[in-house]
């Protein structure tokens, strides 16, 4: 093996060794910390542009299928690199970046132990989006979340442990509904990998497709709650407003691995080879989407502060992924998977924008946020105040104005950014399911009504944030210039600036996502990926 | 060596613990006593007052003694719930003239494990012990037993 | 009970005795505990189980796997003396504590707002 | 990027790109005029159908003149009449963006692109509008106006998607051709009334025409820009583009009609009534756009034409007028009509531009806007479809003319006329010449094309018209004079009767607050009743009803949910069950069950009150979970299950020392709704229990499938090296399972360990136990007894043998490591049960005790052991295998015998590290709470 | 045995789900820990019952699967044990901390009116 | 023959450390006394580990042994952490 057939298990590999490092160093020794929590996740971003080119060939879709331990599938755990983790991956590491950037200014010396939890935290992510195992899944899904709790809760504070503890308490609860629906699933068909399951589900007997049923629906619910579908999801707004801007920017992400196994799994074991299970749950994913989005919007439109309003908006973006979950068929899917990219980066930089856009309102807050929650009470003052990181930005309200507005434009859909082509791919792919040109009947109820849903959520994100725009940047009489380091400005710039690029060459992202979905649809090509004895022996029998 | 093997007898003990375990073979010997070694060494840094064991030949006896008084009491306390004889509960004092830590603790296992007494507060200022009995007949009948039977026979082996 | 049949009569028979003697006392500390009136006396009951109970029932172990392996198997003596140090540790310091709830309930009668048990009070 | 203050460098860029612009639509001039369509195609998003295409036809090419030209006369203005004061950068990208934009609308060739423009000229007029955003006024005007036209621009997108969906492309020029395909649909209405909604937001057509008069709080040039020759004739140019594919049927000339007509009257009626301006040529604006509109509903080619022309006219002259009144407002400080007096003598010649742009307005002979509204005098006359609507025509459009020249009228006397006023905020005089440059040119242009309409616009209108219609172009004429037929007369009776209305109301117009009949419906204020309603009450009513931020309820819903999920999904297919038999049952196994759910349901009943008896029961249960694991085989389960119990049981009871009292009957809530919220949630754990009680009794008497377990039976010796499956299954078949859920393990110990950094207990806990405070004060109440005697002798005798159990546990937790891979045991179990021994030390002696002899550095033994357990998986890499390869072999020593060697057992030395180092951590971090607050109060004490 | 099973994880999991709905922080994670003795004992039913099977491969040699206890469930179980253990202490000390700010402990951190 | 002894033997002891159990859990429930209570459990889990120790007589497996030595060395662990929680009102000081 050389060395380039590791590549698929580093993306996992790499933070984990960053996030046990840092462990070996002591705790005040923050610029070592962050160097080497810098390296990593530069490494990472290095790395998952080269996965995403390792699997992005013309031709036939690749797949790479990596054997933990040398064991054959299905009894070994696989990774399995294809487009859609690769993308998920890369999507991960420039999240990180961003968050990481921002982070650097103070939030990093606000507690222990913040950039191991960072990485491990990658690790989590990129194992959910990499392995080929459910119960692997599982196991990464409890990586991501503990070290999503840790993160969620770094800094302490009232607020933000009672938020934390909803978070935790809720999500405690999906993971023994994961592990019920996982081991029901096992008890039924006798595996856990995903090709193995994909391949023995159109078999399974008659009298235990109501088991296998019950399973997959239990466990649908257990990603359904972290993907945050309507009425799973009233703790997501909460949670990701009361987390610490470069861990709620990072957490725009965790919602996504619901909908990216969501995806998966329905299109790999409910496909249209999944015998009498085909298609098992697209209604409820569709028509709860829907709800979300209206949820969602109306939570938009009802927040107050606009930490809310990004956690609100994010369930938009949750809903509107869901409802394309549902649809099923390769355009929204692809549509889908453009608007995750650019809703994802979007709600992230508008994360990290909430801090910047507070301190302007508040001058109390302008001195150091950080300090005020988390330094509270302390019998140990050990930590040294803090310094400056990087140069304070000049003309900071205009600049975050811009954002602010760019941001307004990505999430609300409106032109021309790359948040119009996503919701514009959608709504496309419902009244052309088949292609722009290939005559098929109008879109139905629900096409209309989720293209209505579409449009007025997008009207629901505009108008809330113009009324917060308006109120933080025009109203205020006497401007409070925010002290806003280069840092903190940067990766929001950097993430609206790749919805920038992305719009730019929506033409190669939509060929990419295409041919993400594409190979989804084709699960024969996974399930041969992984089993190929398996799939020659079934290409004989035929 | 006193830096290598603190606790000898511990160190062989637990040899002998490691043996019991898995099975008395050479190799469980030398794996055994490098991880009783071990062991004992991490114990030197709690401290513990060492004890010295001036007439450890007594040990059986007192061992056989021990197990034939808990045999009778079990007997005794299984005859008492059983036939819900009356019985009288109470509290003895015993003052002790024993000081060794490692004693009296062996003296509180050998007086809690003995089904019918317990030990209950021991004042290390005076010295004196409070046990609790189920069926408290004679109370100097128990003080002597204590006194003479166990701490004489602790006291000779760590005094 | 493959392992059993190679079993001769006299192991299988004192076996079955240590077995039950051990389940015995056991049994008899655990109706103390119903019979027993208070705290002090319930103490003593769960000795018979530690003690004679633990006992019988490791020696019917020791004896059972001696007799299959056809050499001396002792690891369960282990169990007996670990019960033997390790239960006396809990009673004294369960006497102890309840000595002392009881003692500071009857001190401070007069202050009853002190009396509130940390956990648990009597239903 | 330029400094705020560089009004003359971003007014001359400006207006040299604008020029730029002009000039380079002049060039394309000859390729237009000989019918060609200019093209320019560079593909976007070809799988959407989308892409950036430039298509410049005469009718294009004539707007975009249109927009580049007027645009450079509104920087030219501009640059003086913005304050020094103003940060003009700003306002001249606004404004150079919003021309490209606009260029865009004009110059697309793709459907969707034209949507992405027309968006883009909301956005981008947003910001010119709240441009002097101090101002509540521009903040609401710029709000409402993008409100409107965003909805409206996302009412275009979805009309687009359907057209492109019919036609099958975005493509301007396929879906231009595909007329009757479109007309036949379908979906023809929905598209329709989608297009028209942007169109009419757009143009601010009734009744969508609120946000036009609030957004004359924007600077003037941008007024003059927007809402003459750009944003507002948007729309019209959208339907005049449309016209040949959506135009020509009922519903077009109903709904089109209807809104043109209404937009015409009611603008015309409301202008006269307005004491600003702006405001009055606002209003104007939306009747003027009525009137192109109506001219576009007749789907006649001749009112096509008339629409056209009339798009010209009225830029030329609005644009002159606000320009004009935005002179006015900069020389004298207001523009409210009723101050505005006798201007005429202190600035004649802006006097006299004013006038002929109004005479235009009004329709004056001689003037441009006379002859387009000649044209649509004839076209509503000559229309006929025997509706109700097209016979009313002639007279609204004569209404609404009258009403034109009224409103006129009382421009130019209100401001110019009479007597001069005591004082002005400023004293007027003219303004500069290169600011009135702008206004002369287009009111010289409103005379040239009114006089010589033939020779001026003429070819130009014509290349327009053609590029429309084609081979429809009718034949037209655009002479003065086309004898006295009804139009004229229909003219002239407009120009006496409006003439004749001022005479009669002029100085009732002068005094009113606001329209007759009509002040008391403000559709400004219904919008934003509407939009209060909508978007916050609503709002706030849905997200509070039909969401929540209680915990109780989401839980509720998780288990609901999953519970209805597993029931529907389970009752969709078929489940039988095996027959319930007593056979064959091992009534010990059942008698423990017996005990377990006992204590467990009193576990249930007890938490409340009972914390400590509930964690009792607690342990209980889980004693029975144990002996379950035993009974069924797996005895690696029951030790691990075992030692996490144990040790569970003394963190909850570290945890306890910090949750105060509980006193009975405190807030148990005891209400009929209360308990009828208990017996909800009873009926609900009945129900999930039950539903689990039969999913697991379905599986558990199912024969199992054939498992992929069978590989692990087979293997595990033979591959793994390893008699006990389980763990081999762990540290290798496996591994990367362990590899992640140790990192779990890690990951909450330093979330713990960093949560209890910044603890801060209840108050009512900070205090020491009451159990320390009354032995402390017995042993100080006795002499003698030292201080603390009771503790210390309390654990005297137990201190002892707890620690000569040190040794021992670390004993044992070596053989449950060592024995691990062929018998029950594991590295996890062995770490679990080395950190209970250093716990019982703490438990023996004290943590300061412990932590003076003891050096454990828990943070070092968890990376090490990730890093230990990673090394060894990145061990197999160097023999190139995959991670976690293991390698296992079984090594004669001499003396020894055969022992094994896996390179799994390092890996699981990697996971014994990690779980000492995180349950350490854990237990360790909570016990130091005590010491932590010990020190505070002291610090307290002496302080 | 499997009806003595079946019954116990279904009354662990009625008895945590009553108290995973409670008011009191203590009160769920309790039932937390019931309920996660329910799960895990639901994942060990899954590879069905085998009372007093073997456990251990007795070394090298042909081997019938059927005679041993399923050990994946089994392998699973542990894993979740662990993660278990691990979310309790944190929902331990997480409830201490909300406790500690908001001095209630009730879930939403005040008591409802 | 000897199996049948065994069997029976074995059976019945099992039964009477459930029963045992029984009773032990009837006080775990009732108390009164948190002192009580733990007594209880500790006498709980000395029952549990004989039930293993006869569950490895009746298969002839001494892999339960390991559990039963967890419960004897360590079962008393959390015990002391009750009795230290009740007389101290913290388990570590
Ligand atoms: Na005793
Ligand atoms: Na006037």
């Amino acid at each position: 093996m050389d060395f380039a057939a590791h590549l698929p298990v580093l993306p996992i590999l790499l933070p984990m060794a960053a996030g046990a490092t840092l462990l070996l160093f002591d705790e005040r020794r923050h610029s070592l910390k962050a160097g080497i929590n810098i390296a990593a996740t530069a490494l990472l971003l290095v790395l998952s542009i080269w996965l995403l080119r390792l699997v992005d060939v013309a031709g036939a879709p690749v797949v790479h299928v990596y054997r933990l331990g040398d064991w054959a599938p299905p009894f070994g755990i696989v990774l399995v690199l294809d487009r859609l983790s690769a993308l998920m991956v890369t999507l991960t590491s420039v999240l990180a970046v961003a968050s990481l950037l921002f982070s650097l200014a103070r939030w990093h010396k606000a507690a222990p132990h913040f950039h191991t939890l960072f990485q491990f935290l990658l690790m989590g992510v990129n194992g959910a989006f990499l392995t080929g195992d459910l119960f692997n899944l599982f196991v990464f899904f409890e990586v991501l979340l503990a070290a999503s709790y840790g993160l969620m809760l770094y800094g302490s504070g009232t607020f933000r442990v009672r938020a934390g503890l909803h978070y935790i308490a809720i999500n405690l609860a999906a993971s023994l509904l994961f592990l019920i629906g996982v081991s029901l699933i096992y008890g039924v068909t006798g595996t856990l990998n995903m090709a193995d399951l994909a391949q023995r589900i159109p078999e399974v007997a008659p009298e235990n497709q109501g088991l296998l049923a019950a399973g997959s629906a239990i466990l649908g619910v257990a990603f359904l709650i972290k993907a945050g579908m309507w009425p799973l999801c009233f703790w997501l707004p909460t949670t990701y407003m009361a987390a610490s801007a470069p861990a709620s920017a990072l957490f725009a992400i965790l919602s996504k691995v619901g909908f990216y196994v969501l995806l998966r799994l329905s299109l790999l074991l409910f496909g249209a080879e999944a015998g009498a299970l085909t298609g098992f749950g697209s209604e409820v994913l569709l028509i709860g989407g829907m709800a979300t989005i209206a949820f969602g919007a109306f939570g938009v439109l009802a927040s107050q502060s606009l930490g809310r309003l990004a956690g609100y908006s994010l369930l938009v973006s949750s809903g509107t992924l869901l409802a394309a979950v549902g649809l099923g068929d390769k355009a929204a899917v692809s549509g889908a998977l453009f608007y995750l990219l650019t809703s994802t980066l979007a709600v992230s930089a508008l994360f990290l924008m909430v801090e910047l856009v507070e301190r302007a309102q508040e001058p109390a807050a302008n001195l150091l946020t950080v300090t005020m929650e988390a330094y509270g009470d302390d019998v140990e003052p050990e930590e040294d105040e803090q310094e400056e990181v990087g140069v304070v930005m000049p003309g900071a309200l205009a600049i975050l104005g811009i954002c602010f507005g760019l941001l307004a434009l990505l999430l609300s859909g409106l032109p021309p950014l790359s948040g119009f082509i996503g919701k514009f791919a959608l709504i496309n792919a419902i009244f052309n399911p088949a292609g722009l040109g290939a005559q098929t009947t109008g879109p139905g109820g629900m096409g209309w009504t989720l293209t209505a849903l579409l449009i007025l959520s997008g009207l629901a994100v505009l108008l809330a944030m113009m009324r917060t725009g308006i109120r933080t940047f025009w109203a205020p009489l006497e401007v409070i210039v925010p002290r806003v380091l280069v840092v903190e400005i940067a990766p929001v710039v950097l993430l609206i600036g790749i919805c920038v690029a992305m719009t730019a060459q929506a033409g190669n992202v939509m060929r990419y996502t295409d041919a993400v979905a594409d190979a989804l649809h084709h699960q024969r090509l996974y399930v041969g990926s992984v089993l190929p004895e398996a799939a020659s022996e079934a290409g004989q029998a035929q | 060596m006193r830096n290598i093997l603190p606790y000898p007898v511990l160190t062989a003990a637990l040899t002998v613990v490691w043996m019991l375990l898995n099975s008395f073979s050479l190799g469980h010997l030398l794996l055994g006593a490098v991880v009783a070694a071990g062991a004992s060494r991490a114990m030197t840094a709690l401290e513990p007052s060492k004890p010295r064991l001036r007439r450890w030949q007594l040990i059986p006896w007192l061992c056989g003694i021990v197990l034939i008084d808990i045999a009778k009491s079990n007997f005794a306390v299984a005859s008492v719930i059983l036939r819900r004889r009356a019985r009288s509960p109470g509290f003895v004092s015993i003052p002790l003239e024993l000081r060794d830590q490692t004693g009296l603790a062996v003296l509180a296992c050998i007086v809690t494990s003995t089904p019918g007494t317990a030990w209950v507060e021991y004042d290390s200022a005076t010295g004196e012990l409070l046990i609790h009995v189920l069926d408290l007949v004679e109370r100097q009948e128990w003080i002597d037993l204590i006194k003479n039977r166990y701490e004489a026979t602790l006291r000779e082996i760590f005094e | 009970m493959t392992h059993a049949e190679a079993l001769p009569a006299w192991a299988a028979l004192l076996t079955a005795f240590l077995v039950l003697v051990g389940a015995s006392l056991t049994l008899i500390g655990a109706i103390g505990t119903l019979r027993f009136r208070t705290f002090f006396e319930r103490v003593h009951a769960p000795t018979l189980g530690t003690s004679w109970g633990t006992g019988a029932i490791v020696l019917a172990s020791s004896l059972l796997f001696s007799v299959l392996g056809s050499r001396l198997v002792f690891p369960e003596l282990l169990i007996g003396v670990f019960v033997s140090i390790t239960t006396p540790v809990t009673l004294m310091l369960l006497a102890r504590a309840t000595l002392y709830r009881e003692r500071s309930e009857i001190a401070s009668a007069a202050a009853p707002d002190l009396l509130e048990d940390p956990g648990d009070r009597p239903t | 990027m330029l400094a705020s203050k560089s009004r003359n460098l971003a007014g001359i860029i400006a207006g040299a790109v604008a020029l730029a612009c002009h000039v380079a639509v002049w060039l394309l001039y000859v390729p237009v005029r000989d019918n060609e369509v200019v093209r320019s195609v560079f593909e976007w998003v070809p799988s959407l159908g989308l892409s950036v295409s430039l298509r410049l036809d005469g009718f294009a090419w004539l707007f975009a003149l249109l927009v580049s030209g007027i645009g450079v006369l509104v920087v030219l203005y501009a640059r003086y009449y913005m304050s020094a004061e103003d940060p003009v950068p700003r306002f001249f990208a606004f404004f150079q963006a919003f021309m490209g934009a606009m260029l865009g609308v004009v110059i697309s060739g793709n459907l969707i692109l034209l949507v992405i423009f027309w968006e883009l000229t909301s956005v981008t007029s947003f910001l010119l509008i709240g441009y002097w955003h101090h101002n509540q006024s521009a903040r609401d005007g710029a709000r409402m106006s993008l409100t409107v036209t965003a909805i409206g621009g996302l009412g275009l997108l979805g009309g687009v998607v359907v057209i492109g969906h019919i036609v099958g492309s975005y493509d301007l020029d396929r879906v231009l051709a595909s007329g009757d395909l479109i007309r036949g649909h379908a979906l023809y209405l929905p598209a329709l009334l989608l297009v028209l909604l942007g169109a009419f937001t757009k143009s601010a057509q009734f009744p969508f025409h609120f946000w036009l008069p609030n957004a004359m709080a924007a600077p003037t040039p941008v007024s003059a820009y927007l809402h003459s020759a750009t944003m507002v004739k948007a729309g019209v140019f959208l339907l005049a583009r449309l016209w040949p594919v959506l135009s020509g049927t009922p519903e077009w000339f109903t709904i089109v009609g209807l809104a043109g007509m209404a937009s015409l009257v009611v603008g015309a009626y409301l202008a006269m009534f307005q004491q600003d301006l702006k405001g009055l040529l606002a209003y104007s604006t939306i009747s003027h756009l009525g009137l192109i509109t109506l001219l576009l509903s007749l789907g006649s080619p001749l009112g096509l034409v008339a629409a056209i022309f009339h798009i010209m006219n009225h830029a030329t002259f609005k644009a002159s007028l606000f320009m004009a009144a935005g002179i006015i407002d900069h020389e004298t400080g207001t523009r409210d009509l009723r101050k505005l007096s006798g201007l005429f003598r202190f600035m004649p010649i802006t006097g006299t531009l004013a006038m002929v742009a109004s005479a235009a307005m009004a329709g004056v002979p001689l003037l441009n806007g006379f002859l387009s509204k000649e044209m649509f005098f004839a076209e509503a006359v000559e229309t006929h479809a025997d509706s109700w609507l097209d016979t009313i025509a002639p007279y609204a459009a004569v209404l609404a003319s009258a009403l034109a020249v009224t409103y006129s009228i009382r421009l130019i006397h209100s401001i110019f006329l009479g007597a001069p006023p005591e004082s002005f905020p400023r004293a007027p005089h003219e303004p500069p010449f290169f600011m009135r440059l702008p206004v002369t040119l287009l009111v010289i242009a409103c005379l040239v094309v009114g006089i010589a309409p033939g020779l001026t616009i003429g070819p130009y209108l014509h290349i327009a018209v053609t590029s429309v219609l084609g081979s429809a172009t009718p034949e037209y004429s655009l002479a003065v004079w086309h004898g006295f037929n009804t139009p004229l007369i229909m003219s002239l009776v407009a120009l006496v009767a409006g003439a004749l209305l001022y005479l009669l109301i002029g100085n009732y117009l002068e005094r009113s607050d606001g329209p007759f009949l009509l002040s008391g419906i403000q559709a400004q204020r219904i919008f934003e009743q509407v939009m209060v309603t909508v978007s916050w009450r609503w709002a706030r009513f849905v997200e509070t009803n039909l969401g929540t931020r209680r915990l109780q309820p989401q839980l509720r819903l998780v288990v609901f949910i999953a519970f209805a999920a597993a029931f529907l999904s389970l009752f969709g297919g078929v489940v039988d069950l095996a027959p319930i038999s007593l056979k064959g049952m091992d009534w010990a196994f059942t008698g423990m069950w017996a005990v377990g759910v006992v204590c467990a349901v009193a576990a249930a009943y007890q938490a409340k009150f009972h914390r400590l008896a509930a964690l009792a029961l607690l342990g209980g249960t889980g004693l029975v979970t144990c002996m379950t694991f035993v009974w069924m085989s797996a005895p690696d389960l029951a030790v691990t299950q075992l030692v996490v119990e144990i040790v569970t049981s003394v963190l909850i009871l570290l945890g306890l020392r910090w949750l105060p009292k509980r006193f009975q009957g405190l807030s148990e809530a005891t209400g009929p709704m209360a308990r009828l919220r208990r017996l909800r949630d009873l009926v609900m754990a009945v129900g999930a229990g039950l539903g689990m009680t039969i999913v697991a009794y379905a599986v558990m008497t199912r024969p199992l499938p054939q498992t992929i377990s069978d590989f692990f039976l087979e293997n595990a010796y033979s591959g793994g090296g390893g008699r006990n499956v389980v763990n081999v299954i762990l540290v290798d078949f496996r591994g990367f399972d362990t590899l992640g859920e140790i990192t779990v393990l890690g990951i909450v110990a330093l979330t713990v360990f960093a949560l209890l950094r910044r603890f801060r207990p209840a108050p009512d806990t900070v205090e020491r136990p009451e159990q320390q405070r009354i032995q402390r004060a017995y042993d100080e109440a006795h002499p003698d007894r030292q201080p603390g005697a009771t503790a210390v002798d309390y654990l005297l005798v137990p201190s002892v043998i707890m620690k000569w159990m040190f040794p021992v546990v670390i004993v044992f937790s070596a053989y449950l490591f060592l024995r691990g891979h062929d018998a029950p045991g594991g590295g996890f179990a062995a770490g679990v049960a080395m950190a209970a021994g250093f716990i019982l030390q703490y438990m023996a002696a004290g943590t300061i005790w412990v932590e003076d002899r003891l050096r454990i550095l828990p943070v070092t033994w968890i990376g090490g052991g990730l890093l230990t357990a990673l090394l060894t998986g990145a061990g197999a890499w160097f023999f190139g295998k995959p991670f976690l390869t293991s390698y296992a072999q079984y090594v004669d020593v001499p003396l020894i015998g055969k022992v094994p060697l896996a390179t799994a057992s390092l890996f699981d030395l990697g996971v014994l590290s990690l779980v000492v180092g995180a349950t350490v951590l854990m237990l360790i971090a909570l016990a130091h709470q005590s010491v932590r607050r010990l020190r505070a109060s002291r610090i307290e004490e002496q302080s | 045995m499997e009806l003595t099973l079946a019954i116990a994880i279904g009354v662990l999991t009625g008895s945590g789900v009553w108290l995973l709905l409670r008011p009191r922080t203590y009160q769920v994670i309790i039932g937390l820990s019931l309920l996660s003795y329910a799960v895990n004992l639901f994942i060990f039913s899954m590879g069905r019952l085998h009372s007093g099977a073997a456990a251990v491969l007795d070394g090298a040699g042909a081997i019938n699967p059927a005679d041993y206890a399923d050990p994946l469930p089994q392998a699973l179980v542990l894993t979740a044990i662990v993660i278990g253990f691990a979310t309790t202490a944190l929902f331990l000390v997480v409830l201490l901390a909300s406790r500690g700010l908001t001095g209630s402990d009730h879930v939403d951190g005040r008591e409802p009116h | 023959m000897s199996a049948t002894i065994l069997v029976w033997s074995v059976t019945i002891a099992q039964l009477m450390l459930v029963v045992a159990m029984a009773c032990n859990t009837y006080r775990l429930i009732r108390g009164p006394r948190a002192q009580d209570r733990v007594l209880c459990l500790d006498a709980l889990y000395v029952n549990a580990m004989l039930l293993v120790l006869t569950f490895g007589i009746r298969t002839g497996s001494s892999l339960y042994f390991e559990a039963a030595l967890v419960i004897s060395l360590l079962g008393f662990i959390s015990t002391v952490a009750f009795a230290k929680f009740l007389m101290r009102g913290e388990v570590i000081e």
